[in-house]
């Protein structure tokens, strides 16, 4: 009997969760679909994909394909926003990985995996440093991670000399704007990092402590979390988030252009995980989220592109919609609007 | 005992001191009245967005489009000037106001929507910027005698050295920081709303009304400092302060401000930016450094500040254990 | 001392080399300063160096505007200001001599041989420079005004790459999905190699030839571009000379010896094209 | 009912008020009236809407329905500050004040000495000092707040509201965690108050202090007036079964020492000189499974920070703890939790909750947090954990999905003891574990430790109640200035020799 009455329960209270689950995945998705609509209007080409040489080919296969190394970046700075965190150095992360990438490619007859895993430790290294000086020396992140923000464009350009080292090679290549069955093999880079990831976050215990850890992380102390292990390891992911990425962007000009590779890439990943829903207070982080955001931004970016606006009004452009999205997604915005619509009917 | 509020403080002054005194063993020009001139002068700009900032981030916010603000207030004050023929008084005023106004706007936004302030600001910082390319994309002198009277005014000091009119506005704008900061019941609510929110607003604080005038505060500054760089270069260029912000909240968390808010001081951030200042003459009196070594630097220095600081303040406190 | 505008491309890389390489070779004790693109920095490094009382002062202004009143300290210091690689908007006076090109005449340059190579009959897309600055507002006003002679020589496009090869690649790929495929345009005229090095990616992967099916045009001159060209993905560079140490330094001596220098030393680069290519990438590549 | 016929004298009323939170209908048409010169408790179980019906007056939250009639006139404040200056001055549950502000900023916020529109610090430090002499207090005003134990802080907050002048006086629980001088000097107040013609709502769960103190009382259950009587006329038992909505039997039952003879079966635990400088005297102390161990003392007698050496909160710079002879490495709050131990912390504002996560998350953080990432709790079991509890402990809350931030005060703790209770530690420690929990939940509570207890588990309790510790305690440390001056067992404890032994 109250096994039956347990059962009825429990389906009524799950169902109120998974309906405001939808909705906060309802803002961020109309937002990307308008954009993409906007896109199509200014652009009418924006919708045809084309099999050029064998692959996919078409505006909405750019947005992916270009989105894929800001959404790496995105997704380990989500992380590091949810546990009460941000990480200003990715784009130094994304420098240095992409010069140690090129000079090891120029100067080394090491094997293309080798030199990946090279990369990707050296983004782990980095990431190891912030989460040491936020964890251990109760750096506040923000100052923690400028010393790298400033200090990493300085090493990747001693690394590279100060020139754009460019290489070649297949492997290499193939990261940068390479195939696989059509589909860009940095796209696919991408979604298996991220769904390894999703994974290893949700599937696990370690995204509840990452998420307890931003939200208090003295009580999650005291409940036992290592609270400054999972620090460490947030920056950790997004240093090596920001590696890959970094790997992504070398390949894709081959070349490491250790003063420009990454530049800002910080803010438009910030702005993606807000946008994603995230607060900077952290306590939640939602990667699914986090990578609509991306595509919003991108989208954006290569609509603009597509529009032929005049440089000097991309910012603006850029800035206004942004502006619109925020305030749409804005729950208390939300409510103001729910509650005018209802007055109206009343 | 001295009261432990001011142990970062008394951190930041002892670093400052060290740093100061590093530069005159090791180059002798530095002891010169000159570099203590050029430091006040060429860091003024610097040095006044950076108290807007501190109020900003003493309330426990954070504004990103300083730097472009300062770029477009020198890129409107020129149009003002240079298009209109207005006098450079009367630029200054409209500045000021369309820059305070901005920043109240901004605040309006984050408090009636909720909306996480790093985010507006970003917008409001690209905003900004996109408005400067949009007005002038060129950098073009503001010629006019008044720029060039107050760019040449100054008050010698003992020594090669002298106050130049941008440091006694500065100075100015430091005391004004204070005043307001520790006699006002504005600036006592923005440290009560810093340290926490929630209850600040349950002890009957305006929170609202605070947090729409610490931004339109910071815009304030911020615009007094592009006023401050538009006449120390009697130029403006839309992509002048690029970055500025971080340097301007660099200082303000050297100088002791807790970025969570709610403790710190102004006159911290002051002694933060001439820290700055230092760090870079120190670099450029070496001059032996390449651009990379340059960043290099820069960085291990405001490592090892920080670090210093820390241990500074962690020594006089003695107990305090900090939890995770 | 010597203020550099900072290390943001290659090109300025080997600027920086080649003037501590001069001065190294003639025994000078160069203080470098590298002022991360801006401006105050610079001021602040030309104050230290008055401070430390400099024979000279090399400076490489990010901008144009903005030099008065630190020029004229280093005047009242008795110490001789040269401008390296661009002008600044001041009085005369206030400065020893400028070692530089011009941005706008090498705009007309490139636009001048694009209109000889398609006998006036082009429509081209420009990738700019970040937008606001000089180097871009330059080369853009160069281009255009020699354009404009050629009513079928029109500029169906025009977008910022901020100087970098991403940048020049990601904007390059919009133009061609906005152009049908790449099909309306017929030459990329860029405002630096790194962009049209970013664009001729693009280009291949939308299954085009570069320097044959779309014409480059780029300025700067840096070895990568010569590779390109000898390759023949890209069509024609002008460079910009980087090794302005020598002069900067003699016009210093000369003056220290009581003569004069010309305001202007001007040291535009020639027009490079894909016959020399090879055997100008043999030689700066080293 | 009886109230209604005062309502025409009433200072402050309230009229068909409602308010619903997402899924939560935390008030439906509550009608309350306060006339000048009375106190008034406001009582009901946790989460019955006490705190929101008083948010709701207040302006904290906009109100869904009905009206608000202060000094005749209906108000619509929008928010704490309008409340304020109209003349309600409010103590709202858990310590609102700002931690990083010193205690004279704090008391004097908004209403500092201005000359000339600038403040002047030296008569507002005065009156700051003034304003806490009242109470009894003397500490030094112009160090932070945060530096002080909550109860001080719970102090500061009771004299800031105090020294306001306004007509009406809220104080939601704010005797939570004083202790009997403490609670004694309040009382005095706040009869002084009554006396000039203030008004006073007291929300409080002790039952002592309503009759105490109180003229009338209002019920509450489920968001909704049960009625409101003179507390002269209403027997203690049909208090609580207006409160809870049904008879507590057990209610007495705990209050005699019970002779369970605990067999010291499983475990046992020493603590050798266990101290640190400038905060705790070396301490010795043994617990066996099964026992519970009462710690009393005053404020500040540091009965929190042996909690915290014992379980690795703080570091200690002495001493050493074995479980069953062996020595147990206590470097941090892991290690202890891998040994078997739990701490419920006293402040659940700072140390307890995580506001954003849910019920359920809260709930099995300590666990999972013991079995380590790699192994997550299932789905389903975290479920069926968190539901279970939910019923055990009767935490008010919609679903298990709430953010434990938006549950009443009372029903946070529960859900923190929930926490640790799931843990099944072989040596617990609460802290203040029963802080602002309502008499039924109580019982409850003290039930499922007892019940624990039977089952090996050794516990220590440090609580201001000394009914509460003699209530259910083995044994009692009394604490003093830092130290431990006694240890009393069996017949021993009663609360006039923990009194003295307190006092000595
Ligand atoms: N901000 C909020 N958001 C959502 N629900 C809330 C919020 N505040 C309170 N509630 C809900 O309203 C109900 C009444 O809570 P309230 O705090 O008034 O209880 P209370 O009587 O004060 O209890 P306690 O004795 O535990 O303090 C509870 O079910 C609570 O979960
Ligand atoms: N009456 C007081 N005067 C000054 N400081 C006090 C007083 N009471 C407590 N404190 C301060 O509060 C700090 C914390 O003590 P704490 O209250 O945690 O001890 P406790 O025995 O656990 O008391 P309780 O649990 O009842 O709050 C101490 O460091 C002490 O400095
Ligand atoms: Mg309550
Ligand atoms: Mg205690």
């Amino acid at each position: 009997m109250t096994g039956l009455e347990d059962r009825k329960n429990q389906r009524k209270t799950t169902m109120p969760f998974s309906v405001k689950l939808n909705r906060q995945w309802l803002g961020p998705v109309i937002a990307l679909l308008l954009i993409i609509i906007g896109n199509g209007i200014i652009s009418p080409g924006f919708f045809t994909i084309r099999i050029v040489d064998g692959h996919l080919y078409g505006s909405l296969v750019d947005i992916v394909h270009r989105g894929a190394s800001t959404v790496l970046v995105a997704v380990g700075m989500a992380i590091v926003i949810g546990t009460r965190g941000i990480d200003l150095s990715v784009g130094s992360i994304i420098a240095i990985c992409g010069a140690v990438t090129a000079v090891l490619i120029r100067d080394t007859s090491l094997s293309p995996f080798v030199i990946l895993l090279i990369a990707l430790a050296a983004g782990i290294v980095c990431g190891l440093w912030n989460g040491m000086l936020v964890a251990y020396l109760d750096i506040q992140p923000i100052i923690a991670t400028l010393i790298l923000m400033v200090a990493g464009r300085g090493i990747a350009q001693m690394i590279t000399g100060g020139q754009i080292v460019t290489f070649h090679g297949p492997f290499f290549e193939a990261i940068g704007s390479g195939y696989l069955l059509g589909i860009p093999w940095r796209v696919i880079i991408a979604a298996v990092l991220i769904a390894g990831l999703w994974a290893v976050m949700r599937k696990t215990a370690l995204g509840l402590f990452v998420e307890s850890v931003g939200g208090n992380a003295r009580a999650s102390r005291l409940a036992g979390i290592d609270a400054r292990g999972i620090k460490v390891l947030a920056y950790v992911i997004s240093g090596l988030c920001s590696a890959m990425a970094g790997v992504i962007i070398a390949a894709d000009i081959r070349g490491a252009d250790a003063n420009n590779a990454g530049l800002w890439l910080e803010l438009d990943a910030i702005l993606a995980v807000v946008i994603g829903g995230a607060a900077l207070m952290g306590g939640r982080f939602y990667l699914g989220l986090t990578v609509i955001g991306v595509l919003i931004i991108q989208a954006l970016t290569t609509g603009i592109l597509l529009s032929g606006l005049p440089s000097q009004y991309t910012l603006i452009v850029k800035a206004a919609v942004v502006m619109v999205v925020l305030l749409v997604q804005a729950p208390k915005a939300r409510d103001m609007i729910l509650r005018a619509m209802q007055r109206k009917k009343s | 005992m001295i009261n432990e509020r001011y142990y970062p403080l008394l951190a930041t002054l002892a670093v400052c001191a060290l740093l100061y005194g590093y530069g005159i063993y090791e180059h002798r020009a530095f002891s010169d009245t000159y570099v203590l001139g050029n430091l006040l002068t060429d860091n003024a700009f610097l040095i006044v967005t950076a108290i807007g900032m501190t109020f900003v981030i003493l309330s426990g916010g954070i504004d990103l489009s300083v730097g472009s603000m300062i770029a477009f207030v020198g890129v409107l004050m020129a149009e003002l000037v240079g298009g209109f023929g207005l006098h450079p008084l009367a630029a200054v005023v409209i500045a000021m106001i369309v820059g305070t106004g901005f920043g109240g706007f901004m605040g309006y936004l984050i408090n009636k929507f909720d909306i996480q302030p790093f985010i507006i600001t970003l917008a409001g910082m690209f905003f900004l910027r996109g408005m400067c390319f949009v007005i002038n994309l060129d950098s073009v002198p503001i010629s006019h005698s008044f720029v060039s009277d107050f760019g040449s005014f100054r008050i010698p000091l003992p020594g090669r050295g002298w106050l130049s009119a941008s440091a006694l506005v500065m100075l100015a704008a430091v005391i004004v920081g204070i005043v307001i900061a520790h006699y006002t019941r504005f600036g006592r609510n923005v440290y009560a709303i810093g340290g926490d929110r929630q209850s600040a607003e349950l002890l009957g604080i305006p929170v609202g009304r605070t947090t729409v005038q610490v931004y339109a505060l910071s815009g304030l500054f911020s615009s007094l400092a592009g006023v401050v760089f538009a006449f120390y270069t009697a130029s403006a260029y839309p992509l002048a302060a690029v970055g500025v912000e971080l340097d301007a909240i660099a200082a303000v968390v050297i100088g002791g401000t807790l970025l969570t808010g709610g403790m710190g001081f102004v006159i911290g951030t002051f002694f933060g930016g001439i820290i700055m200042g230092v760090i870079q003459t120190l670099i450029s009196f070496d001059g032996s450094l390449n651009s990379w070594w340059t960043k290099i630097m820069i960085g291990a220095l405001l490592f090892g500040f920080i670090v210093l600081q820390r241990l500074i303040t962690r020594s006089f406190s003695g107990l305090r254990a900090g939890a995770g | 001392g010597f203020s550099q505008i900072g290390s943001e491309s290659g090109w300025r890389t080997s600027e920086t080399a080649s003037i501590k390489a001069e001065a190294e070779r003639r025994g000078i004790d160069l203080k470098f300063s590298d002022a991360q693109q801006k401006q105050e920095n610079q001021i602040k490094a030309v104050r230290s160096f008055i401070a430390q009382g400099v024979d000279g002062i090399l400076l490489a202004p990010v901008v144009e505007t903005g030099w008065d009143q630190v020029l004229q300290e280093a005047k009242d210091a008795g110490i001789p200001v040269v401008l390296v690689d661009r002008g600044v908007a001041a009085s005369e006076d206030l400065y020893l001599t400028k070692v530089a090109s011009d941005f706008v005449v090498e705009g007309a340059l490139a636009a001048a041989w694009l209109a000889a190579e398609t006998n006036g009959v082009c429509d081209v897309v420009e990738l700019q420079g970040t937008v606001g600055s000089s180097a871009a507002n330059d080369r853009k006003a160069g281009f255009e005004s020699v354009v404009g002679n050629f009513p079928a020589i029109n500029i169906i496009r025009s977008q910022s790459g901020d100087f970098t090869r991403s940048g020049g690649k990601e904007v390059m790929e919009s133009f061609l999905k906005a152009e049908d495929g790449g099909k309306n345009i017929c030459a990329v005229y860029a405002h630096n190699d790194d962009m049209a090095l970013g664009a001729v990616q693009a280009i291949k992967e939308a299954g085009l030839k570069p320097g044959a099916d779309i014409l480059i045009v780029s300025i700067d001159a840096v070895p990568d571009i010569f590779k390109a060209m000898a390759d023949g993905d890209t069509n024609a560079t002008i460079e910009l000379n980087p090794h302005l140490g020598g002069p900067s330094f003699d016009a210093i001596k000369t003056a220290k010896d009581g003569g004069t220098v010309d305001k202007w030393i001007k040291a535009n680069g020639p027009l490079f094209l894909p016959d020399t290519a090879a055997e100008e990438y043999a030689k700066r590549s080293q | 009912m009886a109230a209604m016929t005062q309502s025409t004298s009433a200072i402050l009323s309230v009229r068909g008020v409602g308010k619903v939170f997402p899924g939560v209908k935390a008030l439906q048409n509550v009608d309350f009236d306060l006339v000048p010169g009375e106190i008034h408790a406001l009582l009901g179980e946790n989460g019955a809407g006490k705190s929101t019906l008083i948010k709701v007056i207040t302006g904290v939250h906009p109100r869904d329905a009905g009206r608000v009639i202060f000094n005749g006139t209906d108000i619509h404040p929008q928010h704490p500050g309008e409340a304020q200056n109209m003349g309600i001055s409010t103590v709202y549950q858990e310590v609102n004040l700002v931690p990083t502000l010193s205690v004279a900023e704090n008391l004097m916020l908004e209403r500092q000495n201005l000359k000339w529109g600038f403040i002047n610090w030296k008569p507002t430090i005065a009156a700051a000092r003034d304003a806490l002499a009242t109470l009894g207090l003397d500490i030094d005003v112009e160090r932070p707040l945060g530096s002080y134990s909550v109860a001080i802080q719970q102090l500061v907050a009771i004299a800031r509201a105090v020294a306001l002048d306004a007509r009406v006086l809220i104080l939601d629980e704010p005797t939570a965690s004083l202790d009997a001088e403490e609670i004694k000097s309040l009382f005095q107040i706040m009869r002084d108050l009554r006396g000039r013609g203030m008004g006073i709502i007291f929300v409080t769960h002790f039952l002592d202090q309503v009759y105490a103190v109180t003229d009338r009382i209002t019920v509450l259950r489920n968001g909704q007036r049960v009625g409101t009587f003179v507390t002269a006329d209403l027997a203690r038992i049909d208090l609580i079964g207006h409160m809870l909505g049904r008879e507590l039997a057990e209610v007495s039952s705990h209050r005699h020492h019970d002779e369970r003879g605990f067999t010291g079966k499983g475990n046992q635990i020493q603590i050798k000189n266990l101290g640190r400088k400038r905060m705790l005297h070396p301490v010795s102390l043994e617990l066996s499974g099964g026992e519970i161990v009462g710690l009393a003392g005053l404020l500040g007698s540091g009965r929190t920070e042996l909690a915290e050496l014992i379980f690795g909160a703080q570091k200690a710079d002495s001493g050493l703890v074995f479980i069953n002879g062996e020595p147990v490495m206590l470097r941090s709050p892991q290690h202890a939790i891998r040994s078997g131990f739990a701490l419920c912390p006293e402040d659940r504002k700072q140390d307890g909750i995580v506001a954003e996560l849910s019920v359920r998350e809260n709930i099995i953080l300590a666990l999972q947090g013991r079995r380590g990432w790699l192994r997550p709790i299932p789905g389903a079991e975290q479920q069926k954990i968190a539901d279970d509890m939910i019923r055990a402990l009767g935490i008010a809350t919609p679903d298990r999905e709430k953010p434990v931030g938006q549950l009443s005060g009372g029903n946070q703790q529960k859900v923190i003891l929930a926490r640790w209770l799931v843990a099944k530690p072989l040596f617990l420690i609460l802290d203040e574990p029963t802080r602002g929990i309502d008499v039924g939940a109580h019982a409850d509570i003290i039930k499922l430790i007892k019940e624990l207890c039977d089952e090996g588990l050794a516990l220590l309790v440090a609580s201001s109640e000394l009914e509460e510790i003699v209530a259910f305690a083995d044994r009692v440390v009394v604490m003093r200035d830092r130290e431990k001056v006694s240890e009393l067992v069996g017949a021993e404890i009663t609360q006039s020799r923990i009194i003295e032994a307190i006092a000595r």
